[in-house]
């Protein structure tokens, strides 16, 4: 703690205290406090609670309603799924025992583990699992793509259940495996029927945590006790597969909106576990006794930037081509992370390291000059450029200066509006022109799992105001190559749409990736046997 | 004074009608959107649309305005958009660390700021007015997260004796309460206690002007006599007036505090309601602080009536 | 609230005695030369405040960066100076629209008996909401530009104003040489300009003090509540807000706003405590609410 | 002789940053002794009220410092006394009476309490039984009704005079050997006044108490003054048995202070009888409501029936104490307030129901002069803007304008430079001259003077009232006069009405209504006026 000390005497050096004058009032009020109030104001922490903070409060407890991190991560404490993934994202049964494919490579049918139960009591039948899969595929992309290609899903018994396709499909596993949102969880079918356009407040899954729904408190704390009637499986839990063992009794997720308080109360100890630590603080944490900072994760975050193709000046491929020489990938890492640990640059559209990676497309750097030719080549008349930036949230909003300045230094006019995060959310669904509260640049970030490949990877669909991702880029092409990957079974060629598909995707500046970040976990040192995976899941997780 | 009560409260009612008028119109003219915020960051824009049908937002205003009414007027202040959760049972979860938090710093303020101010009044223009109205100042001067982040440093991390953030019940018992509401409390009751100082100080000095106290004095009794019996007795209707009005000004300090030291409070609740755009829940939050920011209203009325016979409604 | 007392004392008189009085001296300096620095900052400090580099990041105060840099390798000396103008112009704009609104609704309602009932309602209303909630809902609507936060910093403070006003309205109705002048056939609209408005100046320019000040600080509460201003237009506010993140790591990036937003506040409060003890020696508390 | 209960030997008091005037009180010695009345008189300035406080030891020191001089009460020196002693003579051994009784009594404390206070912070011994059985004897030593009840009233519960025969007999709780009464009837009306007097002289006599009596009213001083002590400018200029110095004064200013003083001598009408009406006012009645959502209204009338003529260059004079209705009427007829019922004719048209926008006629042709010059005068404008005011309202140009003020300001005896100025520079006298030319300046038919030299010192009402009447015959004026000072109505007035609760119960020739009073209120209130009979006949002679 000594560098608090001494950070906090420079603080005090600039309000007019001395030192030595603190020290008395802290001996006075310390002999007048001690223990006994703090005492017991922990005294209920004990080995079998787990404190966790995640990078926001639970609100929302429908994880096929709400598409966001934290409502997953709630999922996976809550409910089961058919398949997990393995580190290498193979997918691997997990509530399914067995599983088979015809040989006509059209129906594939599943037979469920004997004695899993809902934490309502009632056991778990295939019926509930084709009702579940049947909302998720309304809701989830892949899932859309899936339910498009399904001909019929079937009970045939209470634990055996068939998915028959109307033509051969490689991704239907991966798809009912997926461990990005949305998770195809399964629920009890009364509430797997409701629409997916509509919220099922009540949460009954049969996962290895019981939700305690009488102390919810939105926006909060969640609490979760040990469901006692899990039964595991035995095969050692790797990623979202293997045996989820309960081994602590209670975890009580608390609901931080700052995650500076957040670093403070596990520096305190009033917390064992903070999912997003601001990377800022990290120095501090890890020389912090009894907080261990570490990527457990192993799964990055991609920062995006997208470009708004309806109002000028980024309806000119041009002036979008010069945005994306402007920015420095490495300006933006080191504004919003800091510490080159946790950084890395990428440009792949696809996930650095991940099966499709690629550098297809992109271009060598940034190149001001060349920028600046474009910018002139594309006759950009000095409009306005308006970029979103989400002020409350750090890791969101340290992007937009950066871009910002990109800009300016080509010459272009640039306003930063800043506004909360759910302001951003809807402000970025405008497509008017800027005059009427529209907008040209916005930015966001990606779990890796979330962009992996193309399908999922919303920035190249190419849609345009059809259907595709904010900033409505439009394209054939891209559409089309979409398509034949979705179709395409064979490993190599899907590599080869792959590479098409980023190409065209730089060439139009869809959007501009903007590097890749960690964020390590920052826990207690006697949490134990965190894993890694696409969120924090806290099976297996005990405290010493 | 019942009657006077009763008036009170029936006139103050077109007050809270309008403010949930002007807070509902507000509200759906701001571009903020729930269904958005509800589908989640990463959701696509069709999901969005789908959610906002199904929420009835593209109704007409004046429908959407009705449909609230109707269920107001029947108790009901309708359930969240985005927590499903009815609005009076959030309310009702978020009350006692806000009613918490306003006690304690009402009690905290009231109890060092009054004395304080009677000194400052009594030792008119000597250091010991100096000093009080120097830290009154400091503590209008500095914004309250400033404190409250330095309070953090200092108390809770540093030196390690109070919790960093949240809140225990007094149901917990009355230690754990104490420790997680302490900082807070001085937080919140720096700005409030300035206010009360500066107020009793000011109040005091216009009172000390008085013949009754020329009287008093003739009278031959003690100085602290007349400063506390005749001078601070005169006085207590101004302050309590001011310290009602200042009730209300604690909301929005709460607002920051709670942020702040992560209480679960009802200003937190209302930021999150905000930003999220769940229109029930403003609306609601809305009415009820009216209503309560009316009931401190009428509750300083009848204090005011207490301590100053001359007033009679 | 004795107007006529305060009003009776020579002008010439109280002019000297405002110099005489220490808080008003030590306030006034302060806030004079902080608004001489903002206004000339170009001259004096050439730095840009929005100059992004990146290496440059979390810097402690050094000769090159006299009060160290942010997270963006922003110079925080520019900021802050920077920031002065817009914190200064919005406590001053502020004050002024909420003074002259505030004022009218209050002479109005003051003078008419009949729109009395109607326009204290609505002021009820206003006040009914919390005022930071009530900036955040307008931010939230318009977005945050200066010209919004001054509006919605304003519309809060207003209610307060009015009251003020209306209050010695009411006991300046009652003066004799307002009678006097209703005896003379002096028009509504004369009284109100020559014998009413005149003497709401000292209590308002005391108000206005405090409404100045109470606008940086709420202006900074936006920014920590993420409804200020974007970080191109710094202000002391929304610098302290985007540099608590970093308060353990780099404590200097709020401490230097910090200082500056405390000093301002300090010397205006302390300029309002002081024309209030010149101005009128025998005010209360006269409706810093 | 005995010992002086108390002995003031040069006394000085320094005003503190003072600018023409350094000292408030120079170099004044007087004693007092046990079962004496000394009153010590003077205008407002003369230092009276400060000699007072010094005894007290209840100087403002902000702005007042005794600089030398002893003061000695029954032989102990207070001069450099601990304020701890000084604090236990002050309600035990010395005790003082104050001016306002509106105000001298703690608005939130019981009245009894008050009493007991005094009782319980000196006399250590006394039992709480003990004290209350005091209290009670001592509210009935000052002739309170009901003490076992008005004990338990709060201050705002009593009236004026009942106030003070409780801070009286809070004076009296100790049975101090010095009471100081600091104008302790100027407040009040004549006939409380005249029941006060009495009360503490009668006290006095019994507790053989010595009491320096401070007052303005040499009436007063006729009335009950062993001795009086003439003070002018913080100096002593005479001092007698109270009959010599009024009836035989040595000193100028003395005399100056006499001569001023009004006679209750009414004189004949100085107007023609068949001067042609300008007003009449018949039935005239102002009814305040109290309105209420849940009650019936309550009403009070506060001008009942009121009727009267006013001829050209006649004055009238409503006499009446306080709460009698006669400002209400005033402004009635001034129309500065709407009339309930009734008429009042001006030029043969009723103005009592016009509205306010086409009373701009009516106004020109009635003026009004108000009670405080200190108040009736915009601070912040010059007295050009001041008179000019109502000139430019009616149109007049700025020459014009600036013409008609110069030949005002010649009228009312104020040089021609002062049109720059501000009212703060002026005195008391002088402001209210500026306000009789503001009124003049729209060249009204009717004055109505309220109250208009109730706030002035003799010596300026005097000049103030010669005024008036000398621009009643130079401009043929009708004026209403409006006052509670008798001898003030007897000095001006042709006619008089005296108002008692809203109505006139007397109306006639000011002559006939002095010399034989018919109406038993008239009666009482011409009683009451203090020094009456000793002034009266000093006049005679």
């Amino acid at each position: 703690m000594k560098s608090v000390s001494r950070i906090f005497s420079h603080a005090l050096d600039l309000t007019g205290w001395s030192i030595s004058r603190r020290s008395v009032l802290t001996g006075a009020l310390a002999t007048a406090l001690s223990g006994t109030l703090l005492g017991s104001a922990w005294a209920q922490d004990d080995r079998k609670t787990l404190r966790i903070v995640q990078s926001t409060a639970l609100k929302v407890v429908d994880p096929i309603f709400q598409n966001a991190y934290p409502v997953r991560n709630h999922g996976y404490l809550v409910f089961d799924t058919l398949f997990g993934v393995d580190d290498k994202y193979r997918p691997q049964p997990q509530m399914v025992k067995d599983w088979s494919l015809s040989d006509d490579k059209l129906t594939y049918s599943f037979t469920l583990r004997p004695g899993l139960k809902f934490h309502d009591g009632t056991f778990v039948k295939s019926g509930d699992c084709v009702a579940s899969i049947k909302r998720w595929g309304s809701r989830d992309t892949m899932g859309r793509i899936l339910m498009d290609r399904v001909a019929s899903m079937n009970v045939v018994d209470d634990s055996t259940f068939t998915i028959v396709l109307k033509e051969p499909y490689g991704m239907v596993l991966d798809s009912i495996a997926k461990p990005g949102t949305y998770v195809p969880f399964i629920m009890p079918k009364r509430l797997a029927d409701t629409p997916a356009d509509q919220q099922v407040t009540e949460v009954v899954g049969s996962g290895p945590f019981r939700f305690v729904a009488g102390e919810f408190q939105p926006g909060v704390r969640a609490v979760y006790e040990k469901f006692a009637d899990y039964i595991p499986r035995s095969e050692p839990p790797v990623w979202t597969s293997g045996g989820k063992v309960a081994r602590v009794d209670r975890i009580e997720w608390i609901g931080m909106p700052d995650s500076q308080t957040a670093a403070n109360a596990l520096m305190n100890g009033e917390v064992d576990f903070v999912e997003m630590p601001p990377l800022d603080m990290l120095d501090i944490l890890e020389q912090t006794q009894g907080v261990v900072v570490k990527d457990v994760m192993h799964v990055g975050y991609n920062n995006a930037v997208y470009p708004n193709w309806l109002n000028p000046p980024f309806n000119n491929q041009k002036i979008r081509q010069a945005l994306l020489l402007s920015l420095n990938q490495k300006d933006v890492l080191a504004a919003q992370v800091g510490n080159e640990k946790y950084y890395s640059e990428c440009k792949a559209m696809f996930v650095c390291g991940s099966p499709y990676a690629t550098d297809v497309g992109a271009p060598a750097g940034p190149d001001i000059e060349k920028a600046k030719q474009l910018l002139k080549e594309g006759g950009y008349k000095g409009e306005k450029v308006v970029i979103l930036q989400a002020s409350d949230i750090a890791m969101h909003g340290a992007v937009s200066p950066v871009v910002a300045q990109a800009l300016r230094n080509i010459g272009m006019n640039v306003e930063v509006q800043p506004m909360d995060i759910q302001t951003l959310f809807t402000r970025r669904g405008n497509q008017a022109p800027i005059a009427e509260n529209g907008w040209s640049i916005y930015n966001g970030y990606w779990q890796s799992v979330d962009i992996l490949n193309p399908i999922t990877n919303v920035g190249v669909s190419g849609r345009g105001k059809n259907g595709g991702w904010f900033g409505w880029a439009e394209d054939e092409q891209l559409v089309s190559l979409r398509q034949d990957f979705i179709k395409e079974t064979d490993e190599t060629k899907r590599k080869q749409i792959v590479e098409k598909i980023q190409k065209r995707a730089y060439d139009l500046v869809t959007y501009v990736p903007a590097g890749m970040f960690n964020v390590p976990y920052a826990y207690r040192d006697n949490v134990k046997g965190l894993l890694s995976g696409p969120g924090p899941v806290f099976w297996n997780v005990s405290k010493d | 004074m019942l009657r006077f009560l009763i008036k009170r409260l029936i006139a103050t009612l077109p007050v809270v009608v309008g403010v949930a008028i002007v807070v509902f119109l507000i509200l759906r003219l701001a571009p903020g959107d729930p269904a958005a915020v509800l589908a989640g960051g990463t959701a696509t824009p069709e999901t969005v649309a789908e959610i906002r049908q199904k929420l009835g937002l593209d109704a007409p205003l004046l429908t959407q305005f009705f449909t609230w009414a109707g269920l107001v007027l029947h108790g009901n202040l309708g359930t969240s958009i985005i927590t499903h959760q009815p609005v009076w049972n959030l309310i009702l979860q978020r009350a006692e660390p806000t009613l918490s938090l306003g006690a304690t710093t009402f009690v905290v303020s009231i109890v060092f700021a009054v004395p304080l101010g009677v000194l400052a009044a009594w030792y008119h223009q000597t250091w010991v007015d100096r000093v009080v109205m120097i830290i009154s100042v400091l503590g209008f001067s500095i914004p309250a997260f400033v404190v409250g982040y330095l309070l953090v440093y200092l108390f809770a991390i540093d030196l390690k004796w109070l919790p960093v953030q949240g809140f225990a019940n007094i149901s917990r018992g009355i230690g754990p309460f104490i420790s997680y509401i302490t900082l807070p409390t001085i937080t919140l009751s720096l700005f409030y206690g300035a206010l009360i100082a500066r107020i009793t100080r000011a109040s005091i000095l216009e009172v000390l002007g008085e013949d009754y106290i020329r009287t008093a004095r003739a009278k031959g009794l003690r100085e602290s006599t007349v400063m506390t019996r005749h001078a601070l007795r005169v006085a207590a209707g101004p302050i309590i007036s001011i310290v009602g009005i200042g009730l209300a000004m604690l909301i929005s300090g709460a607002l920051i505090t709670e942020s702040v030291f992560n209480l679960p409070g009802l200003g937190r609740l209302t930021v999150d309601a905000v930003m999220s755009r769940d229109y029930p829940v403003i609306q609601g939050l809305i009415l009820v602080l009216s209503l309560v920011y009316i009931l401190i209203n009428v509750l300083v009325d009848i204090a005011y009536a207490v301590v100053d016979p001359r007033i009679r409604y | 609230m004795t107007v006529t007392t305060m009003l009776d004392r020579p002008a010439a008189h109280s002019a000297k005695t405002i110099w005489r009085n220490t808080t008003v001296v030590i306030g006034m300096t302060v806030m004079v030369s902080l608004i001489l620095i903002s206004v000339f900052v170009p001259v004096i400090y050439g730095v840009d405040p929005n100059d992004i580099v990146p290496i440059q990041r979390l810097k402690p105060p050094s000769v090159e960066h006299i009060f160290g840099t942010d997270a963006f390798g922003r110079d925080i000396a520019a900021r802050v100076l920077y920031g002065g103008r817009v914190s200064l112009l919005m406590g001053a704009l502020v004050a002024f629209f909420a003074i002259t609104v505030g004022t009218l609704i209050g002479v109005i309602s003051g003078y008419f008996r009949a729109l009395d009932q109607v326009l204290m309602r609505i002021m009820d209303g206003l006040m009914v909401i919390p005022g930071i909630l009530l900036a955040i809902a307008l931010v939230a609507v318009s977005g945050a530009s200066v010209r919004t936060l001054i509006f919605a910093i304003t519309v809060p403070e207003i209610p307060r104003v009015a009251r003020l006003v209306r209050g010695i309205v009411l006991s300046l109705r009652e003066e004799a040489y307002v009678e006097a002048a209703i005896g003379l056939g002096t028009p509504v609209y004369k009284i109100l300009w020559r014998h009413i408005l005149p003497n709401t100046f000292g209590p308002l320019i005391v108000q206005a003090t405090y409404v100045a000040a109470s606008a940086v600080i709420t202006e900074a509460a936006l920014s920590f509540l993420g409804a200020g201003l974007s970080t191109d237009i710094p202000t002391w506010g929304n610098i302290i807000a985007e540099g608590r993140m970093y308060f353990r790591i780099a404590p200097w990036i709020i401490a230097f706003p910090g200082l500056f937003l405390a000093m301002m506040v300090l010397s205006i409060n302390l300029l309002g405590d002081g024309l209030r003890d010149v101005l009128d020696p025998k005010s209360s508390f006269s409706g810093r609410t | 002789m005995s010992e002086p209960v108390l002995q003031v030997r040069a006394l000085s008091v320094d005003i503190r940053g003072g600018g023409d005037r350094t000292s408030a009180v120079a170099n004044v010695s007087f004693d007092v002794a046990p079962g004496e009345m000394v009153c010590l008189v003077g205008e407002s300035g003369s230092g009276k009220s400060v000699t007072a406080s010094s005894v007290m030891g209840l100087l403002n020191t902000a702005n007042l410092r005794l600089s030398e001089g002893s003061i000695k009460l029954c032989g102990e020196e207070l001069v450099g006394a601990s304020k701890a002693r000084l604090r236990e003579l002050r309600g035990s051994r010395m005790a003082m009476v104050f001016q306002e009784p509106m105000t001298a009594l703690n608005p939130v404390h019981r009245v009894g309490d008050q009493i007991a206070e005094v009782l319980r912070t000196h006399s250590r011994g006394m039992t709480r039984k003990q004290i209350r059985a005091r209290v009670l004897e001592l509210m009935r030593d000052v002739y309170l009704p009901e003490p076992e009840r008005l004990q338990y009233s709060y201050p705002n519960q009593l009236s004026g005079g009942q106030r003070q025969r409780i801070v009286i007999a809070m004076a009296l709780a100790l049975k101090p050997a010095l009471i100081i009464a600091d104008e302790p009837t100027t407040a009040l009306d004549v006939t409380t006044q005249a029941q006060i007097l009495s009360l503490l002289r009668g006290l006095q006599t019994r507790y053989k108490t010595g009491v320096l009596f401070i007052t303005h009213d040499l009436g007063v001083v006729a009335e009950i003054a062993d001795r009086a002590i003439v003070m002018q400018s913080g100096r002593i200029v005479e001092e007698g048995p109270a009959l010599e110095v009024l009836t035989r004064p040595k000193h100028r200013y003395t005399r100056m202070l006499l001569d001023a003083l009004p006679v209750a001598v009414a004189r004949p009408p100085r107007f023609e009888p068949d001067a042609p009406i300008v007003l009449a006012v018949k039935d005239l009645t102002k009814t305040y409501d109290e309105r209420s959502l849940f009650r019936k209204s309550r009403s009070t009338k506060a001008v009942d029936g009121v009727s009267f003529d006013l001829r050209r260059g006649e004055i009238v004079g409503v006499v009446g104490e306080s709460g009698s209705g006669k400002s209400t009427l005033a402004r009635c007829i001034a129309r500065l307030i709407t009339v309930s019922d009734g008429r009042v004719e001006a030029s043969g048209s009723d103005v009592a129901k016009l509205p306010n926008r086409s009373l701009s006629g009516y106004r020109r042709k009635l003026q009004m002069v108000f009670q405080d010059p200190y108040r009736s005068l915009n601070p912040r404008m010059t007295v050009a803007q001041l008179i000019g005011e109502g000139m430019a309202n009616i149109g007049l140009s700025q020459r014009e304008a600036n013409e008609r003020t110069r030949r005002l300001l010649d009228l009312i005896g104020l040089d021609h430079s002062v049109t720059s100025r501000y009212p703060h520079q002026f005195s008391g006298g002088q402001r209210q001259r500026i306000c009789i030319a503001r009124a003049l300046a729209m060249e009204p038919e009717i004055l109505i003077a309220d109250e208009a030299v109730s706030a002035l010192d003799v010596s300026v009402q005097a000049q103030v009232l010669d005024l008036l009447e000398d621009l009643r015959s130079r401009l043929n004026l009708a004026v209403i006069f409006i006052t509670h000072d008798l001898r003030v109505a007897a000095r001006i007035c042709d006619t008089v009405a005296v108002m008692h609760r809203g109505k006139i119960v007397e109306y006639g020739r000011a002559v006939d209504v002095f010399a034989a009073p018919q109406h038993e209120y008239t009666k009482q209130l011409f009683a009451a006026a203090p020094g009456t009979d000793v002034l009266g006949q000093m006049v005679r002679h």
